[in-house]
């Protein structure tokens, strides 16, 4: 019979069609992040974005299905958000020369692909920084989700952070999973590990670990003058941690919204951009957040640490 | 291993005064007290406190719960003849129900919710099975197929819907919003005492202190609740006479039935229970984190079940069995390498115990096997300081499995479970 | 008790048609017929557990209608079925108490009733051993103890004479006259028609599913009661010209089997066993159920691995061999309990020929399978052995014993076997099929087959084999000579009262062999759980 | 005797039976998945014709197959554990093992492709066969219940593969990926080009294991010895089949057979085993075996079902249907066929009955017609 591509000949008029990865568009994360992006993005250009999501176990297969469809329906850009969707994109991309594909936290290759990535180790420094700051104990603890990648550039960073602000420091650094994307929806086993750690006296933690960060963050704020440190979004502002948010000293945040409205913006502008971009938190790409203002006392020292990576004086290792 | 062997064991030359099977008291005591010695012995020797620390009990408690209900579940089930390999769907729904109540109207209504989620659950496991006759294990995978689509769909529905109540309220797809919190409590004199007490680090004593301090000190009321509720089931089940005829559908339902009983009600009863409490089990889980969160059982359902045949088929094991899980899962959570490192010293001295034992038994090549097995996990804890995450992940599976290995041949399964029953049927 | 009329139809059977009987309070009323003449069937109607089609039943004078055993345990009725209703894993107190809680409780009152029932009625149970500990004739009155602790006035009692030994029927029946004594109702089944002469006192004939007539023992004798039964003669199963040759087949020598329990104990279950079938010999091996006989057959059958002693095998040393290279090189086996371990009761019925032969011709060809064959062969096997079967693609649950049995020992007989180890290979199966079966291993014999043979039906035992041995607790402790032997002696010697050989008074075989030809060996009731687990295997 | 008519009856009742189930469970299904819409607001019908349409587009169908192809490995694996009453959960622990180890052998060499795609194969199937083999083992000596060990076994499998998928164990880094080096193209497995996507070549792997799960189980004295264990351990054993080692064999087997279900991902698709690789397809595999009754065609037909309700689920997003929808559908498409079948077998089994009875009735009858005419 016929196809489903020939079917279908609307060609790149539909606006940005956006595919989450399973944690879907109101995370209160990434996936939200790349969201907000796209609504204001559509905002500003009177354009509607289409907003699908993963389902859980999902396959290449899947993914791939996915995007044809996006690009098949005519969504231009097409966005995948997740580095999940890094192979899959690159395959797609190959049969839709006309259209721009960009992905989140990938970096796969194609003249029509445009990766975007973040410097998470760099705004994980400054998390170090201000964690050794904060810390009375001296210990300072990191909760990654899964023990992947990704995560340990976030380990990299803290620790490093950490260590070089107060070389006394002692980090404990801890995960939830080895291998098993689990790690990043299991709040209950995020809140044992921090219980442990705030047992041996660690005062600040950094939990990377999606949305087992809330457990963390929970333990963190029933003790006096501990502190938690968030990702990916301003936790502080986050409704679900609202009756913490005395406790979240600050949060490193990706600017995905920002990646995501720009690449929109520039499709429709006729721009096609293409490659792998790093944003860093030279081009605020990533940065601490401030609600709560519990680091306007060392703000001093964190843009001293900020204009040192800015400068290249320091580099900060993405792996641990 | 086959049926035939059940022809030997029927054989009893002369059988009077045979023994009956099963922990005593007093050996159970023994075997509480011996288990303390040893966690003693092996935190003075490796220095690893948490061991016996209160918050690792507490800790264990916390996983064990979960799994124990599922497990107890699975024991009603199958007590009256059906297996219940939907243990892992029921808890799906409790979890859904939980989350979806709970933050409309509070935690203690969200237990309630899960209760009748995860009975409705059994209670589907009983149409299929009970009244449609369709093999147990068939209806039970069904079940959990079918629970997993149908939490994942109302989610969407209801939690995730843009700019519906819920999703105002901090839901999504993937999660309810949260609810508010049931407080733990502690009581009072006793908890600071023991704590007190724990913290001297004497021998043993100290030890004790630390682990008795987590049954009064920070408790969860739903802890205290799956507590009462494997003690019910024992008087219930095994003190009343209902429990003898719901014990009896699951070894012999035509006898049964041919004493006025009625099976299939006895049947649904105990389907509908098992669920309730798989159901609670998710509910828990909800509690715990205070929300719905998509994949939050996460195979408990099915360890449950592991607990279960673990536990022999009654309450207490299934506790026994939940409990070893739970403490492997909070000692290497909370502990990480290092303290699952101390355990295998654990491991080669229980291994070395029970070699002795096997040897006075008369069965040395057995003896031989363990006592070597002892020497290399004492081997391997010298060499080394830590394990790899890895390996301290797979720690609660690999001692389940290393425990079954020892003692599955002492297990004794319900008689009739797994078949079919027709009334008026002789087969 | 009158019952009038009663018709009960099962697809396409008529199990139960137009049945009248009176049984008059205080007496044991006897119930024969041959197998699926309807008997269970009916009562298991008085027992509420089936409903009647038409007919009623009525209980002193008052007409009653019951919708479940509950209600007619509540009028007083209690049932010992044909097969154990009993939960092997719960004590003999839960088993007695279950579903009679309301009357003692589920403690201590209730122990105390039933040691006051047992001591009554002389039962001796002791409450706290699990069934599965216990034997067969403590299971019977288990049973019996059960019917009374519901305060039974009314008894029925199927086939309970079928797995015990004369001296166990002996003390039955004493028990039971003490209950009619009381001025309880017996109804009582039973195909072994002397027992029925001895104890009834009335007994009703039922035939195809209807009642033939009522006579009374006094005014009948076995013979007669038996044609009315089958409206025909009686085939017997005496064979008296030896065909024994000196030429050993099966060579048994020092075995022992030991087994652990699951206390992890180890006991002896066979020790010392030796023994020599020749070609045309039948071995009869008599002893009450549980004495290692099963264990017996299984060690020679290679699916139990003994701890000592040898096998051989037409001069073969097949000790170590597996189960599937005895049968091989020419062991037939007829196990005791077909549907646990001659037959898959789900498959068809040339599958079934298939099973136990699956390496042989016309089974398979190397590895594989030759269905064709399997299925002509299948249909000679149903013709030859007039095997009732609509077609040979039914399933082997759906054929009733005796065909399923006929089935069995034609396909072992099909594959021109040595030996042949036949456990009770006429236990449950109607008389014309039974007749059958002997012939079969009567020509085999003939033909120089060396026979096996273990049977709880003395008269079956005595009247095949060309000598006998008596186990007791796993010994072989006594033979004799079954030309002299009578049932009675041979039960007293099962048990385990003598030694050596037995040898008859001379006054008894004339008797003894009389009520040879009449009995029937029972259904197939002998395996007290029939409705086992098949292991613990999920 | 009329054993001729009889068969056609019989043949014709097997049809019909064969028939009716899917047939009563896929109307049941429908309509309850129907209900659901209906009560949740949305149109059943648009939702099925959407599907429909997209379902039979060429691409669609493509897609359908080459999806299907894992599914029915797996399914296959789980089935040849049913057939002999073993429940194998494990297929999950035991292809994810074989895959990751086949890919690390595959990434290490290179030899020519028709050296190397055969070892590739080999590596998987021995691994699966050994991850499952330990639980045949333990049930076989120990007496361990299958269903749990195998379920600890795929957790253990996770660790497993966790611990030697790092950089600088046996895997290397790819941007957020960590993956095994990547198998040389020699190596891929060949495609069928299409006039849309290409079909993978595995499809050819998958219906010579069908055939072959086919043939050795109906054909052969091993199968028929592992169906005779299935349907009774104790009869089985008294037959001569030493249930241990057919229980050791089958888990050995189901095992090979699982570790085949990365293949078609592995050497057709990704050509690594990365923390991307397809999770869970194990327990799809329970389902489609469930639903294709362990039957070598029938759990194709589950495959392909379950195939096209997941390419179409996702086409529903864009008509502004909920995907999830489809996860009920599975759910309920399962639970109904699991309940038409046991329906329509005991319908099957009471009329065979009925027709034995009868038999027995004429011949009985006939019996005493004669018996009364010689009396
Ligand atoms: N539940 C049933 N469904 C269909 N047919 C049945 C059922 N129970 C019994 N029958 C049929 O009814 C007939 C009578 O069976 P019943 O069990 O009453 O025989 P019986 O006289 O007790 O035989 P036996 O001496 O073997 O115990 C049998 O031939 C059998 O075919
Ligand atoms: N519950 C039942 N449903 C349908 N048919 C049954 C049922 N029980 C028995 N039958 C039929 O009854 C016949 C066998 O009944 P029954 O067991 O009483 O016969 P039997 O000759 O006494 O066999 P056995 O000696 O093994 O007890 C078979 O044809 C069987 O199909
Ligand atoms: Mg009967
Ligand atoms: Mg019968």
């Amino acid at each position: 019979g016929e196809s489903s591509t020939e079917s279908n000949d609307n060609e790149g008029d539909k606006g940005p069609g956006i595919a989450f990865d399973v944690g879907g568009r109101d995370d209160h994360s990434f996936n939200e992040s790349a969201a907000t992006g796209a609504d204001r993005a559509g905002e500003e250009l009177g354009i509607t974005p289409e907003f699908q999501t993963a389902r859980s176990g999902e396959t290449n297969a899947d993914r791939v299905q996915r995007l044809t469809a996006l690009a098949n329906e005519g969504y231009n850009p097409v966005i995948g958000v997740g580095y999940l969707y890094g192979d899959s994109i690159q395959q797609v991309a190959a049969d839709f020369p006309d259209t721009t594909f960009g992905v989140v936290d990938a970096a796969p290759e194609g003249d029509n692909v445009y990766g975007m990535v973040f410097a998470e180790h760099e705004v994980s420094y400054l998390a170090g920084v201000a964690a050794a700051l904060k810390s009375e104990t001296g210990r300072v603890g990191f909760i990654g989700g899964v023990n992947n990648p990704l995560i340990q550039k976030f380990e990299a960073g803290f620790v490093q952070g950490a260590t070089e602000t107060n070389p006394d420091i002692e980090v404990d650094v801890d995960y939830l999973y080895a291998d098993d994307d689990r790690g990043f929806a299991d709040p209950a086993k995020a809140s044992e590990k921090a219980n442990a750690m705030l047992g041996r006296d660690v005062d600040v933690i950094y939990t990377a670990a999606g949305s087992s960060g809330s457990g963390s963050v929970e333990q963190v704020a029933a003790v006096e003058g501990a502190w938690a440190i968030g990702v990916d979004s301003d936790q502080y502002q986050q409704p679900g941690l609202a009756e913490y948010k005395d406790s979240i000293l600050t949060s490193g945040v990706k600017r995905v919204d920002v990646a995501v409205e720009d690449l929109i913006t520039a499709v429709h502008n006729g721009e096609a951009p293409s490659g792998v971009h790093e944003y860093t938190l030279a081009e605020d790409g990533v940065e601490l957040s401030t609600s709560g203002g519990f680091i306007d006392d060392i703000q001093d020292e964190i843009d001293a640490a900020t204009q040192r990576i800015v400068d290249g004086e320091t580099t900060v290792n993405d792996t641990p | 291993m086959t049926a035939l062997t059940t022809l030997a064991e029927r054989f009893r030359p002369g059988a009077p005064g045979q023994k009956r099977r099963g922990l005593t008291y007093p050996k159970a005591l023994l075997l509480v007290a011996g288990a303390l010695f040893l966690l003693s012995l092996v935190r003075v020797i490796t220095e690893e406190n948490s061991l016996t620390a209160t918050d690792q009990w507490v800790s264990a408690m916390t996983f064990a719960v979960p799994i124990g209900l599922a497990g107890l579940g699975g024991l009603w089930a199958e007590r009256s003849g059906v297996i219940n390999i939907g243990l892992e769907g029921m808890m799906m729904l409790g979890l859904f129900a939980a989350g979806w109540i709970g933050w409309q109207h509070g935690p203690w209504a969200a237990v309630a919710a899960g209760i009748v989620g995860g009975a409705l659950g059994g209670l589907v496991h009983a149409l299929a099975t009970v009244t449609f006759g369709v093999d147990h294990i068939v209806s039970g995978v069904a079940i959990n197929i079918l629970a997993l689509g149908v939490v994942q769909f109302l989610a969407k529905q209801w939690f995730g819907n843009e700019g519906s109540a819920a999703a105002e309220a901090g839901g999504n797809d993937k999660q309810s919003p949260p609810m508010d919190r049931i407080e733990p409590f502690s009581v009072p004199g006793l908890s600071d005492w023991l704590g007190d007490l724990a913290g001297q680090r004497w021998f043993l004593v100290s030890d004790a202190a630390g682990v008795l301090r987590a049954l009064v000190h920070n408790v969860s009321w739903l802890t205290v609740l799956a507590v009462l509720l494997f003690v019910g089931t024992y008087l219930l089940l095994w003190r009343t006479s209902f429990g003898l005829r719901l014990r009896s559908c699951g070894e012999n339902p035509q006898a049964t039935e041919s004493l006025g009983v009625n099976v299939y009600l006895y049947k649904y009863v105990a389907l509908i229970v098992s669920g309730a409490l798989a159901g609670l089990g998710g509910a828990y889980l909800a509690v715990l984190i205070r929300m719905y969160q998509d994949g939050q059982t996460g195979g408990r359902g099915y360890l449950g079940l592991a607990t279960m045949i673990f536990g022999n088929w009654r309450p207490g094991g299934v506790a026994a069995g939940a409990g070893l899980f739970g403490f492997m899962d909070a000692l290497q959570t909370r502990g990480g390498g290092a303290v699952v490192h101390a355990t295998l010293l654990l491991f080669a001295l229980v291994l070395l115990g029970l070699a002795v034992w096997q040897y006075l038994r008369g069965r040395r090549v057995v003896a031989a096997a363990l006592a070597g097995t002892a020497v290399l996990l004492w081997a391997w804890y010298q060499a080394t300081d830590t394990m790899p995450l890895e390996l301290v992940t797979a720690s609660p599976y690999l001692t389940t499995l290393l425990v079954l290995t020892l003692f599955a041949q002492r297990l004794r399964t319900p008689r009739a479970v797994g078949k079919p029953y027709r009334r008026g049927q002789d087969t | 008790m009158a019952l009038r009329g009663i018709t009960k139809r099962f697809p396409g059977v008529v199990a139960n048609h137009d049945i009248d009987i009176t049984v008059q309070r205080g007496t044991v009323h006897a119930l024969v017929g041959e197998n699926g003449a309807g008997k269970s069937t009916l009562m298991k109607i008085l027992y509420g557990m089936q409903r009647p089609d038409e007919g009623t039943i009525a209980i002193d004078g008052e007409q009653v209608s019951f919708k479940g055993p509950a209600e007619a345990i509540a009028r007083g009725i209690g049932m010992v079925h044909q097969h154990f209703m009993l939960a092997d894993n719960l004590t003999v107190l839960e088993n007695v108490v279950l579903g009679a809680e309301k009357a003692h409780g589920i403690g201590a009152r209730a122990r105390r009733r039933i040691a006051e029932l047992s001591d009554t009625y002389g039962l001796n149970v002791r409450p706290d051993a699990l069934v599965e500990d216990i034997g067969v004739a403590d299971r019977q009155r288990v049973e019996i103890l059960k019917v009374l602790y519901r305060g039974a006035r009314t008894l029925i009692l199927d086939e309970p004479t079928a797995v015990l030994v004369p001296q166990e029927v002996d003390a039955l029946f004493h028990n039971l006259r003490g209950l009619t004594d009381e001025g309880l109702t017996v109804l009582f089944i039973s195909h072994k028609l002397g027992e029925v002469l001895s104890v009834a006192d009335a007994i009703t004939v039922i035939r195809r599913g209807t009642t033939v007539g009522s006579v009374l023992p006094a005014e009948t004798n076995p013979k007669q009661l038996a044609e009315l039964m089958v409206g025909s003669e009686l085939p017997t199963p005496a064979t008296r010209e030896s065909t024994v040759t000196d030429e050993p087949m099966l060579t048994v020598s020092g075995l022992h089997l030991s087994g652990t329990d699951s206390d992890g104990l180890r006991r002896e279950v066979l020790a010392d066993i030796d023994f020599t079938i020749h070609r045309g010999e039948v071995l009869g091996i008599a002893g009450v159920e549980g004495n290692g006989q099963a264990e017996l057959v299984e060690a020679v059958m290679g699916i139990r691995t003994p701890d000592g002693g040898s096998v051989t095998l037409d001069g073969a040393e097949i000790s170590t061999a597996s189960t599937r290279h005895r049968r091989e090189a020419g062991i037939g086996y007829v196990p005791e309990d077909r549907h646990r371990h001659a037959l898959l009761l789900d498959a068809p019925l040339w599958e079934n020929r298939m099973l136990g032969h699956v390496t042989e011709p016309p089974n398979s060809r190397g590895p594989w399978l030759t269905g064709g064959q399997a299925k002509a062969d299948t249909r000679r096997i149903v013709e030859e052995y007039d095997v009732r079967t609509p077609g040979i693609e039914v399933t082997a649950g759906s054929l009733s014993g005796g065909n399923q049995q006929k089935l069995i020992v034609g396909r072992e007989m099909s594959h021109q076997p040595k030996v042949l180890i036949a456990a009770h290979p006429t236990r449950g199966v109607d008389v014309g099929a039974q007749a059958q079966i002997w012939d079969e291993i009567r020509r085999a014999r003939h033909e120089g087959l060396a026979v096996l043979l273990i049977s709880a039906d003395l008269d079956e035992l005595i009247g095949l084999s060309d000598s006998l041995r008596v186990m007791y607790r796993g010994r072989l402790v006594a033979d004799a000579d079954p030309a002299t032997i009578t049932p009675e002696e041979l039960g007293t010697a099962m048990t385990g009262t003598a030694s050596g050989h037995l040898t008859a008074e001379p006054a008894e075989p004339a008797d003894g062999s009389e009520s040879t030809e009449t009995d029937t060996p029972a259904d197939g009731s002998g395996t007290p759980d029939g409705n086992d687990a098949e292991g613990g295997a999920r | 005797m009329k054993a001729g008519g009889f068969l056609t009856e019989e043949r014709r009742e097997k049809l019909v039976l064969g028939g009716a189930a899917p047939l009563l469970a896929l109307v049941t299904a429908m309509a309850i998945t129907s209900l659901v819409m209906v009560v949740t607001g949305d149109n059943p019908f648009t939702a099925f014709s959407v599907m429909f349409d997209f379902g039979i587009k060429s691409d669609s169908q493509v897609w359908i197959l080459n999806k299907a192809i894992p599914y029915y490995l797996s399914a296959v694996a789980v089935a040849i554990g049913f057939r002999m009453n073993l429940f194998n959960i494990g297929v999950d622990g035991q292809y994810r093992v074989a895959a990751f180890f086949a890919a690390v052998v595959g990434g290490a060499l290179s030899l020519p492709g028709f050296v190397q795609i055969p070892v590739i194969l080999l590596v998987a199937m021995v691994c699966g066969g050994i991850w499952a083999g330990i639980a045949g083992y333990l049930k076989a000596t120990r007496g361990v219940s299958e269903v749990i060990t195998t379920i600890m076994l795929n957790f253990i499998a996770g660790s497993l593969i966790a611990y030697f998928l790092k950089e600088g164990r046996l895997a290397e880094r790819e941007g957020n990926i960590v993956h095994t080096p990547d198998i040389p193209g020699s190596s891929h497995f060949f495609e069928f080009a299409t006039s849309v996507q290409p079909i993978h070549g595995t499809v050819l792997l998958a219906v010579l294991i069908g055939a072959a799960y086919w043939f050795v189980l109906s054909r052969t004295r091993f199968g028929f010895d592992l169906r005779a264990v299935g349907r009774s351990e104790s009869a089985a054993e008294a037959s001569g089949v030493s249930v241990t080692r057919t229980v050791v064999t089958a888990m050995l087997l189901s095992g090979a057979v699982a570790g085949l279900v990365g293949m078609p991902t592995l050497l057709n698709e990704s050509g690594n085993y990365g923390n991307d690789f397809p999770e869970g397809l194990g327990f799809t595999g329970i389902a489609i075996a469930l639903l294709g009754r362990n039957h070598a065609i029938g759990m194709g037909f589950a495959a392909l079902l379950w195939a096209f309700l997941e390419r179409t689920g996702t086409q529903l997003e864009f008509e502004g249907f909920d995907q999830e929808i489809v996860g009920v559908m599975q759910g309920i498409i399962v639970l109904s066929v699991v309940v038409a079948y046991e329906l329509v077998r005991r319908w099957g089994v009471r009329r065979q009955q009925r027709l034995v009875g009868e038999k027995l009735a004429r011949a009985r009858k006939s019996d005493n017609d004669q018996a009364e005419v010689s009396a």
